[in-house]
């Protein structure tokens, strides 16, 4: 047992983010919301030299993965770093697409090398997907799953807009080309909503460890009544908990990353998914009327912060699932 | 103790509901954080003001109808159980004007309330600068004397309506380096389109233009719009914060119909088995119901002669906090749909959002609660008592 | 509409309050707790002539009520003093037998006077009622419902400690006199679970209100790092919401003494349970390790939080039950 | 980065599960709180250290295994899952037994460490006094050198286990007057026996006497029963508080068993339909996860080197505020019936509710953790960092 990064593992992490530090994030985020691409498909393709998504590809596919931990390592930061765009689903349709070989030999080198953006929307039926394709528009494909059918959708519906907006929500038309069908689609479909919410619940932690930090470097500096407002406990024992709620959130994401079991996914989900949210609470109040502004920087990561929540499974479809999995007197087994 | 109507207050209720039936718009105007729906909300306050329901308990001669607190409470209800539209008149009526009917010369009544209740004129606030949040004290924009008036210069920030409206109010240092803060403060009203003003609209959460900054580059105002005697207007701000229409910041009526909208909703989308959103939905209508008693039993006091102090931030904590977790609730039922922009739910939660930060943060809130209700010793705010009411300004 | 005690109401109180704080009520209760009812019995008596229990009698059987502001009233002074004994289950058995006119004039006057102490066992099916009398042992009468029979209890188990051991709980045995029958039990039963659960409400309030007072107390004279805890932030903090929770269940509680609907009761107890017992966690990690200790007349308070909170419907039904009765767009009418 | 058992921990794990399923009694002993249940515990104790189960990470000569914490945290699991008995021993395990092998000559080792393991010595904690509780460095029970040893007198408070024990070990202030409050204090062991010891047992909430307060009147106490140097006896006693053995305050065994006999509760007397009490058993299952490879994570970080310092902070304040709230699940589980004081859930209720004000006040803890962890200014509390670090002495 060892319950840690390796060297390597936080290595590639500090890598990713001295990239996206570079890379000016924030810009990019505005120029997506906006409905420009271009700097956005910028972004998506170093993060693949960086080799992010090969992390969901398997090798026979030009991958070098499914590696969960890296993936959890990769994704917070992308979180971090509001990295905008279908990442998540991405790496899901990388899931999905690679259990039905007939068409993952299409698909997932393109999306190994970031060639492919690619979108997502799996059955409305199962509690733990929408019925939106993240940033459709900007995808070269967006799959659909309905029953047992996987389609390549032949368009989409308009804009409808979100809380954060950097997240494009799009309607897929119905029908359009067949790719697959038969109980194997179904039974990677569920694979595939198991990855998305994992690799939301990463980047939820981000989000939510970038939110804290910004929030205690604005503590320390505001002044109210002749002194940094972090140095008021009310202040203190509100970040304390925020840091509390995060730091509590990583070993179950990191839990879920060697198990894959549904379950654990599903704690990870509605831990980091809450810890997240409140770090964004957090953030708001303690910024006071500037953190209420679209124009700060923080508006970022503050409105991400509950469509990540609910996106993937909500609080109560995660809870629900953390409990059908559990069978008294067998959790302790070895 | 009792909760009855009186006939006359029934009556009332009934005319209220008569013509908030025939009047109410069937569609709601767009959103008064647009260009196009601040001008429908100003037209909507017009149709208020023709029938003499924009400002029920001012005195008939500034177009009121000289009701008591009781039948605006009663007026409130049924304003938003109706699904009336958002009142852009609100800082000038809840915020000038309580302060103008104490402090004001009979020539400013009569010459500023009719046009404020009629929302020919539309007011925005101009109390916080960059770096007085809180610590309102410390604000640093000047009031310099010249021929017949005052010259303006500085900063101020967080106007909320100040995209759009007409004119402003709020406190300026006419009288720099007095020992203390709060003195040496005037409240001063001017014209956002006047000479020297720049307005720079500031784009909240949602992207809209919900407040401003404002640049004043020696705005001339003359005598006649400063309320109170110049360098008192420290006492004069905070002398109606605690008085009854300090309760009007957020009435009970609106959080009722909000959480009847909330079971609507719920009864709609939610099994009464799914207990856990059960239990909040549950909580939202107990709270609007506890919140308006709370309301009936101030509303009592101030019939009985007794006054408000401390106590409204008690009223301002669970107000705010109420109306998140409301809205919280909404969104929940909406599961995944809830991050859906233009949904039902999403304005009224990012206005929500807003509450526990404005009109003193709800961290000043709980200090005076604690020191001044509970009397605990005093902690780091400072001591004097204008000061620790700074929190206190609706903003 | 005059939403505000009168000032004869507000003596009444403060006369009981009086009458209560010379009594020296903890030494009572410890008795009380170790099965010495004779304190308990004497205080009974000087609570009866103070007029409390006529407040729940007709004046047909000697009473002058049912007066529920009254009894509101009189019952946060029980709640603040910490009174034992089963009487909020006297004051529900004059509803009950007072729907009742063959059993009423038996029992109502000697309730009045505060010659009988009455326990209680409403219909275990009720999810609002629970399975014990509460002091049967120190009760002239236990009385039963199940179904639609009233019964006069032959005897009781023996005794369950509460976590509140002035709390003595007890299974009343089965069968014993038949006292009456037919739908009328059913409905007078109903009557008397609101009662009893409007009257455990005000009790509710008046023991998180005095937990709050000596909690402040307390603070403000414990010195720790040189100053009192009371000036530190979280502790204020804390403190204020509790006043917070008190102070807005209050009005639900006056307002369920007006309106005696089942709703505004379950309202009411729901939220004066929850506050008191967000008083007694306060009250506990404010007094620290005191606190927790039995002999400081705090505990008398602290222990009683959670059972009054649970007692006559849990806050689960209590929710419920404002539900059931909220009907959209009628609650506004006058 | 793996989670996976050792084919030998797998082993360590099956002959630790077949040994408690042979001799954990079948029928649980009584509250080790009452003096029948403490001699019953302390027999259970005496069973653990014969077949050396009692201390499994301590060195072989001392009884133990010599295993590292992944083996202790494995046995933890399966000691709390099998429904064995708490440990009477813990005050001498889990708090004395680091400070001596860290602190203690080899005599001290010798001498102690076995009685310690086996039940024959139960020690008690002498830190609290009654005007240091948070505030532990103005402690003023006084050590006073005599020939070959040391006098104390004073009193301590919120003794636990004091009432039914052997043995008690705190620090006394050998040397007044020093600048700092912390300095001059010593660590000493003492008999709760000796001639000059009284000890007044004091009821918790229950009406169990969980702790005592001690009199002390010139109890002489050997040179040989001072640990480290005299004067030294805050750093001594700090010292051990972050290390690795400071992580057993609560195990995460404890937690995943009793998130396991929650759910089987839920399973037995809620519908899966009620959600509202799903949600909070879902929270206990997955706070229990979470604790538990929070401490696997920790223990990973030990065995690399690595140490922990103010992130027991987080530790404390998680475990203790899960623990209240897994047991108010419990509670509400039951309804009406949870209030019975000799149920399944409410002597562990009360026992958590101690949790969020020993072993430094969460109050505390959060200071720290904001000022340590995250780097806010300092506030109020003194600013040596000894002194803050007195809320992490558990007691």
């Amino acid at each position: 047992m060892r319950f840690l990064l390796d060297a390597e593992q936080a290595e590639f992490g500090r890598t990713l983010d001295r990239m996206l530090a570079a890379a000016g994030t924030p810009g990019v985020v505005r120029a997506w919301a906006a409905g420009d691409h271009g700097p956005g498909r910028a972004l998506w393709s170093r993060i693949a030299e960086a080799g992010v998504f090969a992390l969901a590809v398997p090798e026979a596919y030009d991958g070098v993965g499914p590696l969960p931990v890296e993936l959890a390592v990769a994704y917070v930061e992308l979180g971090r770093h509001a990295v905008p765009g279908p990442v998540v689903e991405t790496a899901a349709a990388a899931t999905l697409l690679g259990e039905l070989p007939s068409v993952a030999k299409e698909w997932l080198p393109r999306i190994a090398s970031g060639e492919a953006v690619v979108s997502l929307r799996l059955d409305e039926a199962d509690a733990f997907c929408g019925p939106y394709a993240l940033d459709a528009d900007a995808a070269d494909a967006v799959i659909t799953v309905s029953g047992d059918e996987l389609r390549l959708a032949p368009g989409h519906g308009p804009l409808q807009a979100s809380a954060d907006p950097a997240r494009r929500l799009f309607r897929p038309l119905d029908g359009g080309e067949l790719l697959a069908s038969g109980p194997a689609v179904r039974e990677a479909a569920a694979q595939a909503a198991d990855r998305a919410a994992f690799l939301t619940a990463a980047q939820s932690l981000g989000v939510g460890l970038e939110l804290l930090h910004r929030t205690v470097e604005y503590t320390k500096q505001r002044m109210q009544f002749g002194t940094p407002i972090g140095s008021f406990q009310a202040v203190k024992h509100r970040l304390a908990d925020t840091l509390l709620a995060l730091e509590f959130a990583r070993p179950l994401l990191f839990g879920a990353a060697l198990s894959t079991a549904p379950a654990d996914i599903a704690a990870a989900k509605v831990t980091a998914g809450e810890a997240a949210y409140t770090a964004a609470r957090t953030a708001l109040q303690l910024h006071g009327a500037i953190g209420y502004t679209e124009e700060l920087d923080l508006s970022l990561w503050l409105r991400k912060a509950r469509p990540l929540r609910d996106a993937w499974g909500t609080p109560g479809a995660c809870r629900a699932r953390v409990l059908d999995a559990q069978v008294p007197g067998l959790q302790h087994a070895p | 103790m009792d909760l009855d109507e009186s006939a006359e207050e029934q009556v009332f209720r009934a005319q209220a509901r008569q013509w908030l039936r025939a009047h109410v718009p069937a569609e709601p105007p767009a959103s008064l954080e647009t260009e196009e729906g601040f001008a429908e909300h100003r037209a909507w306050e017009a149709r208020l003001y023709a029938d003499r329901w924009s400002v029920v308990s001012w005195p008939k001669e500034y177009g009121g109808r000289g009701v008591d607190l009781v039948k605006w409470l009663i007026f409130e209800e049924e304003y938003y159980a109706a699904g009336a539209p958002g009142r852009v008149s609100q800082n000038g009526i809840s915020l000038l004007a309580p302060t103008l009917f104490d402090h004001g010369s009979r020539e400013q009544q009569a010459r500023i309330l009719p046009p404020t209740a009629s929302g020919e004129v539309i007011w925005a606030q101009a109390w916080s600068e960059p770096e007085a949040g809180s610590d309102l004290a410390s604000l640093t924009s000047r009031a310099v004397r010249t021929d017949g008036g005052w010259l303006l210069s500085g900063q101020k920030t967080w106007s909320s309506r100040a995209a759009f409206a007409d004119r402003a109010f709020g406190l300026f240092r006419s009288e720099p380096g007095t020992p203390k803060p709060h003195h040496g403060l005037t409240y001063v009203m001017f014209d956002l389109h006047a000479p020297g003003v720049t307005v720079r609209p500031i784009a909240r959460l949602d992207g809209k233009p919900a407040f401003a900054e404002l640049f004043l580059d020696d705005v001339f105002v003359p005598d006649e719009d400063v309320i109170g005697e110049p360098g008192e207007g420290w006492r004069i701000a905070m002398s109606t914060t605690g008085n009854e229409r300090g309760l009007t910041l957020r009435s009970p009526g609106r959080f009722l119909a909000a959480a009847d909208r909330l079971v609507r909703r719920w009864r709609a989308t939610a099994g009464p088995s799914d207990t856990a959103l059960r239990d909040r939905v549950a909580d939202a209508v107990l709270g609007a119901r506890a919140y308006h008693l709370f309301t009936c039993a101030n509303a009592s006091r101030f019939a009985a002669g007794e006054s408000i102090g401390a106590e409204s931030s008690l009223n301002k904590v669970f107000w705010s906090e109420y109306d998140i977790a409301l809205h919280e609730t909404a969104l929940d039922l909406l599961g995944p749909e809830g991050e859906v922009s233009d949904g039902d739910w999403q304005e009224g939660y990012v206005f929500s959002l807003a509450g526990p930060i404005y009109a003193g943060t709800n961290e000043i809130q709980r200090d005076i609660i604690a020191e001044r209700l509970l009397g605990l010793p005093k902690g780091r705010l400072p001591q004097d008592p204008g000061l620790t009411r700074a929190g206190r300004i609706p903003g």
